[in-house]
């Protein structure tokens, strides 16, 4: 299975939640970028590793995520 | 004498704690001042200022369109006040963030390595001290003494020991634009 | 590639002013979920609250109103009663419903006012600085508790979904969380539930959702999550507390 | 139609519902409950009318505000106490430009006071009780007839400057019983609610409603304002009402409004008979107050001074004050509370002040 | 005592507890959320005393009519939308001659508007925005330190003369520091209050008391109406405030009040620097307002004309025209909503509408 | 010959104002017996109401206060909080206090107020002249429901006791009937239960007291204490609804 | 022609009816009436007391102090009105429960004995057509015909039975006051 | 057992609560007097048959029964 978790960064406020939920441990809290409006954005490390759950999309409260599969 | 100071930044550059010890400062040299924070959206949005009034005589108005002295943190606050410096009075740039020079030609500027004193003092929250020792510098409004009694009875005697930082700090900060001063 | 999961439409583009972490985004996102799947969106009208969520209009991509402090239950009553084949939902918070409206909600439910609301519960007054609401919880500490709310001073926090279950208009009452994945999933359905509710005329509906503030709460938006779990929850019992919508 | 002997406080509600009110929201207190269980009878019998008893007078002005906002023709009805509960929700529906009807029987006050008649009520009514800078057009019949036809004004102000109109009476005209006469009213032309909520499909492409009195920046804010400031000018010079009464010539000239106006007619009556000729202004609308149809009065050479009669501490008399900016003696009869003054009375201070 | 830098919203509830104020009802609304905050950390640390955050501001007013009924020096503070909510609750207050204090910080309106600085709630303070004849006194406040001792004089004042006292003030005065002292305060005879509800034992003689405002016989009302209207005349008489800067000699008077008025004071040094001598009348008591004070200055031959500077459509300006009823020019400067004018541009308007 | 029953001198010698056979009275005589028996007269507070009992300060032989219209909890709270060793209740009618003091009495029993509270339902409006209240039953006629209250367009009557029971801060709530001798003694031994919660500081005591309007409900004295019988305490029953006075 | 009147009576006496049927009979005839209940606390103490106006130019005021006639149907109301006569006016009161005489003499004074004759109808409410029977006699205000009609309409169809008793009534009251005409 | 019941007639407004409530059938509304207020006051009929049970008192709204007993 190929999943793809995608990020609208700028709109991110980086409050980890979608960390918080991941079963996989696949999102993180962005060290380096930065976002327009200030923030550390999250990002996946592992999109292979990415189950499709959309435990992420689920919880994240300015509804940035997208989750695909094939 | 009468200072009038808008002090802008971003909310977390600490430009309404640098404001308010002007004002005790101020107040301690048995001064009037004012202080006087904007509140409402903006804060939200993340930018702040504040205006402060130090003056011999009692003070009219604390609410401050046209400043003697304005002190830019951060870019939007150089855009936005820039205009708001009476003729002849003095604007603080921030040059560690601010990239951009001063267009007014009636004033005079000082460019202050806020950021960069800070990191010079492995502090980065000191930069807002550093542009307040420059501004002292510049004006000579009040003595860093008072400022420093101030801010002693901001933080406390538990955080008593982070003066001397503060102190350096206010001093690069005045180092830093001794040369500029006309 | 098949989508799993995206923004709906019926979520404006603007970005939402909540602070990170904010509670109201999640439950925003699956109110919107739900007037997209429904099939509602054209002809629902959402009462915002004064209240952090007193921008939803800029959020909800569907009319609005702006609502007094603590009255959107009437004011969404007047516009329900105008055209009774809108769907109206008020999406309040605590101290916007279950303090100053405390009568406009109790008198929607008595009514059985064909409405739907969404009751965010996030023991504390957000939009004003985090001040005590009806819903905090003992020895939680605001800043107009600022020793920890006294029971002996101001009683035990209220429960809301309990006590609108007792009246007989009422056709629905969920109290529901967003602490977790599963609960959030959870919480869509019941909300799914309040607003098939008013599209079955059955009467009035009201979802509470524990909601986390972690400003106000002085946390990070995680350990808010948790809070709600190790704290809130064992006072707010989740679950349904009234269900009529079969009779 | 045949001209019916009808009591205030019903032919008020039945002439809303000519009018095209079909939405009330109101509390009951006296002495007004006829108008609520007028609506009662009558509204749950008219094809998509709808009376609710609310739960409070704020609750009351809040589905005022909803029903509005949803673009119906809506009233509400209170007396004093209640009023001063609906301030925040008026404020908001002048802020949120939404038109509305809202009755006013004013009783005695302050406090829980009387349930008498009085005119305590007028500046809450015309300054704004609730906070910012608003105004209410303020009606104010003399007879049940004007409170017939005074409804369909009400309605057709409120729809074409999206505001809420109060009807200022008091109690007398509410308890009366007059003949009426319900007959066609002139149309004025009124503007579509293209604002209303009343669903929005995104494909249709029309604009997202929204109703709301929330301008957080200061330039926003001011927006709003200016707007309604430009329609209350608009208001000001073009739907000023007026009754001018014997005016010409007159010596005394009396300003007093709802039934007072009708008992100082009583008294100019009696003046007259003294030899003494006495006028009246009277304001239909309080706000916009009559100041230059005042003013045209008062300018006569045969005019001396000006008396305005009130149940109240005198308060429509600032406005008259205002008005005449001091170019001839103002002056003051009447009390607060809820004491009607009698024709007798006022003949009587009119001559002898005259004496003095 | 030295002087400590303060902000208004917590000198003002600091001044309140100095003042003997123990109790304290109020909910939350910005600007003057600091006073319940406040508030809510001392009060449970003063023996005696208590905070109770209200359910409303409905609730708010009805807790310190009950406290205020007991006895009690009494509090209570909101911004302008929760002081419409209050109106009822102060027109009860007033018609059962209760003493107490509250606090509006003004913000931006109608309806929900904006939470910046405003005036648009003068007329609601100074009129009644409750219904009756009623009047609040309204204390304006310029500075933090005027705003700690006018606090002190607003609890006297409500016991001395068994009325609600209200202090106004706009955001800006919340907002600002300003270095204040909390001295000794002269002290003013107060009543006793044996009016207050504290237990009726038949036995011990003294009559029960009965707080009340229900007179239901016209009489009855009118004597209570009769006692409310000799007291204001009283207060009128003795209790007026007003700050006088600048004005001998000078050829235009500003009237303006709190935050604005030192705002004015900057303008006048403006025009000063261009050789226009400016004045500044200043209320201090809105209610009553300083009519004479005002004509006094405004006599002088040096004066020509008056401007009102606001931040509202002008509300105090027509008690600015009251009060000079035509005999010289008046003028207006602001606008409605939160826009507080700069110095500049009222010195500019000053010296441009000189030429003109 | 010993007194086996006799006016309580604190009612006072005042004729009430009230229709002959009301039920206003019996109440008032059962609070003030209770007042004289508990020995706390010159130490109580009575907060009278806006309704038919808004002269009750001329009848309690007590120091009184006439509270704004449903807000007689929120006076009552401002006086006890003042002087905490006064005894302090509301009297209070079912507009006044299941309408638009809903929010006040809700929040009263919120903070576990030390007061108490005396509710007449009477299921209509007396004072106003008879218009619909929160309790009035499915079906009956007043002023402002002609038709008989419909509870598709306005709901059946509200519960206050069960509702107020859900609150933490109630410590003692009954509903009781003043139809019959039996219930009228019943009635008052809950309002002298209720004064007793007050004087052990245990909470706040609500008694709900069904009485009769016959005046509004056109029905003679007798036959208004039938329909109690009959047609409200089917709907309303009676009994203590909660008591943690106890505990 | 002007007729100020006030009607004034116990609750039960049906001296607001009279006075309603006063006005619909004036309406019915093409003048201008109107009728103002007293309102408020009074009526819970069990009097009550109308005004009517009857008059061919518009109605200036509704309210009345002073008027043309005054109907007393018990000794309360004859206490409280008499002195609100105007001189000149008409005063009629109800003899049969009145034992006392008026004491103005600048007026016209009529005794109707309402009780008994409502008792000879063997029907005690029609006491109150009585009196207005004897009021349409002295004054001649309205024909009896408009207030008949008045009363149909008020009464309704279903209760138009009555009429003919209602119409003896005013009949009886008429000729109680005709040899007291001046 | 001598009971007696007093009817203070001037407060009684007639209302027959306490004709109901009477066990023994002994209070009635009288037919020929008449109070102050213009009501037809309550009276005992048959004091000897009285067993100072005071239902009536109990009942009474407006407090106008005395009950005695030896
Ligand atoms: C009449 C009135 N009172 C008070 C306020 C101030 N106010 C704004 S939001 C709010 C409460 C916010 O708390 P809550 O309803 O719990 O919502 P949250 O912000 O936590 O989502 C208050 C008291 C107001 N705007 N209007
Ligand atoms: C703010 C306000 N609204 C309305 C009224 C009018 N009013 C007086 S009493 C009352 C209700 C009376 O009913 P209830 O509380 O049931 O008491 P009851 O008369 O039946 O004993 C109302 C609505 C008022 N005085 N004040
Ligand atoms: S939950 Fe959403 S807003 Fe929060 S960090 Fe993850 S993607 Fe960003
Ligand atoms: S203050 Fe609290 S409730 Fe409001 S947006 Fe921030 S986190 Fe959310
Ligand atoms: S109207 Fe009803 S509640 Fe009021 S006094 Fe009469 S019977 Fe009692
Ligand atoms: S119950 Fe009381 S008031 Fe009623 S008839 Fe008997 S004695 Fe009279």
């Amino acid at each position: 299975m190929v999943s793809k978790v995608t990020v609208d960064e700028n709109r991110c406020k980086g409050c980890g939640l979608c960390v918080r939920a991941c079963p996989k441990k696949i999102m993180q809290i962005s060290k380096t970028k930065l976002n327009e409006k200030g923030y550390h954005p999250a990002e996946c490390i592992d999109q292979a590793a990415c189950i499709a759950c959309a435990s992420c999309a689920w919880t994240c409260p300015d509804a940035v995520i997208t989750v695909e599969k094939e | 004498m009468l200072w009038t100071n808008i002090f802008a930044g971003f909310g977390g550059q600490g430009v309404l704690l640098i404001g308010q010890l002007l004002a005790y400062a101020g107040m301690y040299e048995g001064k009037n001042v004012s202080w006087l924070p904007s509140y409402g959206p903006e804060m939200r949005g993340g930018t702040a200022n504040c205006s402060v009034v130090v003056s011999d005589d009692p003070i009219a108005s604390p609410c401050i369109n046209m400043a003697n002295c304005v002190i830019a943190m951060n870019r939007p606050s150089l855009d936005k006040f820039e205009q708001n410096v009476l003729p002849g009075g003095k604007l603080f740039i921030n040059s560690s963030i601010i990239d951009k020079k001063a267009t007014r030609t009636d004033i005079d500027v000082y460019y202050v390595p806020c950021n960069e004193i800070a990191d010079s003092l492995n502090n980065p929250k000191v930069g807002n001290m550093a542009m307040l020792g420059a501004y002292l510098e510049a004006t000579k409004a009040v003595e860093s003494k008072s400022v420093l009694d101030a801010l002693l009875y901001k933080l406390g005697e538990k955080k008593a020991h982070l003066i001397p930082l503060n102190e350096q700090a206010i001093e690069l900060g005045k180092a830093a634009v001794r040369d500029q001063l006309k | 590639m098949t989508t799993v999961f995206k923004k709906t439409p019926v979520l404006t583009d603007t970005i939402m002013h909540y602070c990170p972490g904010c509670g109201h985004g999640i439950v925003h996102r699956l109110v919107a979920e739900v007037i997209e799947e429904l099939g509602i969106q054209d002809h629902t009208i959402g009462f915002v609250p004064v209240g952090c969520a007193v921008f939803g209009y800029k959020y909800f991509d569907i009319d609005c109103v702006e609502a007094a402090h603590g009255r959107a239950p009437a004011a969404a009553t007047g516009c329900k009663r105008v055209n009774p084949n809108n769907i109206v939902f008020t999406y309040q918070g605590d101290g916007d419903l279950a303090s100053i409206g405390a009568a406009e909600i109790v008198h929607a439910a008595h009514r059985g006012e064909k409405i739907t609301t969404i009751f965010i519960n996030n023991a504390i007054y957000g939009m004003t600085g985090g001040q005590m609401a009806p819903t905090t919880l003992v020895g939680q500490k605001t800043t107009t508790s600022p020793y920890g709310r006294d029971p002996e001073h101001c009683g035990k926090p209220i429960r809301i979904a309990e006590m609108i279950a007792t009246i007989e208009g009422a056709a629905y009452v969920e109290r529901v969380s967003v602490d977790s994945t599963a609960n959030i999933r959870k919480a869509k359905a019941a909300i799914k539930k309040a607003f098939q509710c008013q599209i079955d005329r059955k009467g009035f509906a009201l979802v509470e959702v524990l909601s986390s503030c972690p400003t106000n709460w002085g946390k990070s938006p995680s350990e808010a999550m948790d809070w709600i779990k190790s704290d809130m929850i064992p006072y707010y019992p989740l679950g349904v507390k009234k269900d009529i919508t079969n009779e | 139609m045949a001209k019916k002997l009808m009591k205030g406080s019903e032919a008020i509600p039945e002439a809303a519902i000519q009018a095209g009110c079909r939405f009330f929201f109101g509390y009951p207190i006296t002495p007004q409950n006829d108008i609520p269980e007028y609506m009662s009878a009558r509204l749950p019998k008219i094809e998509g009318g709808c009376f609710l008893q609310a739960e409070s007078e704020v609750a009351a002005i809040n589905m005022v505000y909803g029903a509005a906002a949803a673009g119906a023709r809506v009233m509400t009805s209170s007396s004093s106490p209640g009023v001063s509960l609906k301030q925040e929700g008026i404020s908001y529906i002048a802020g949120a430009e939404l038109p509305c009807v809202i009755c006013n029987m004013m009783r005695g006050g302050p406090g829980l006071g009387s349930i008498q008649p009085s005119q305590g009520d007028y500046f809450q009514a015309t300054k704004g009780g609730g906070h910012g800078d608003y105004h209410l057009i303020v009606l104010a019949p003399s007879s049940v007839q004007e409170a017939v036809d005074l409804m369909h004004t009400a309605f057709d102000l409120a729809d074409i400057y999206r505001t809420p109109v109060m009807l200022l009476a008091d109690g007398i005209i509410g308890q009366m019983m007059e003949p009426v006469e319900f007959h066609e009213h002139e149309k004025r032309e009124l503007p579509a609610k293209p604002w209303a909520v009343t669903g929005y499909d995104p494909k249709s492409g029309r604009e997202r409603s929204i109703v709301n009195s929330l301008y957080i920046e200061v330039d926003e804010l001011q927006e709003m304002n200016d707007r309604l400031q430009a329609r209350y000018k608009e208001i000001q010079e073009k739907e000023v009402m007026v009754e001018k009464y014997n005016t010409e010539g007159a010596e005394v000239i009396i300003c007093a409004y709802g039934t007072v106006a009708r008992i100082c007619k009583s008294a100019i009556a009696l003046c007259a008979d003294k030899g003494v000729k006495v006028g009246l202004v009277r304001p239909i609308t309080l706000w916009p107050f009559p100041e230059k149809e005042l003013n045209e009065v008062m300018a006569q050479d045969s005019v001396k001074r000006e008396l305005t009669v009130e149940i109240s501490a005198g308060q429509m008399h600032e406005d008259v004050r205002l008005a005449i900016n001091g170019y001839k003696p103002t002056d003051f009869y009447g009390k607060p509370g809820s004491y009607t003054p009698t024709a007798e009375e006022i003949a009587e201070y009119i001559l002898k002040t005259r004496e003095a």
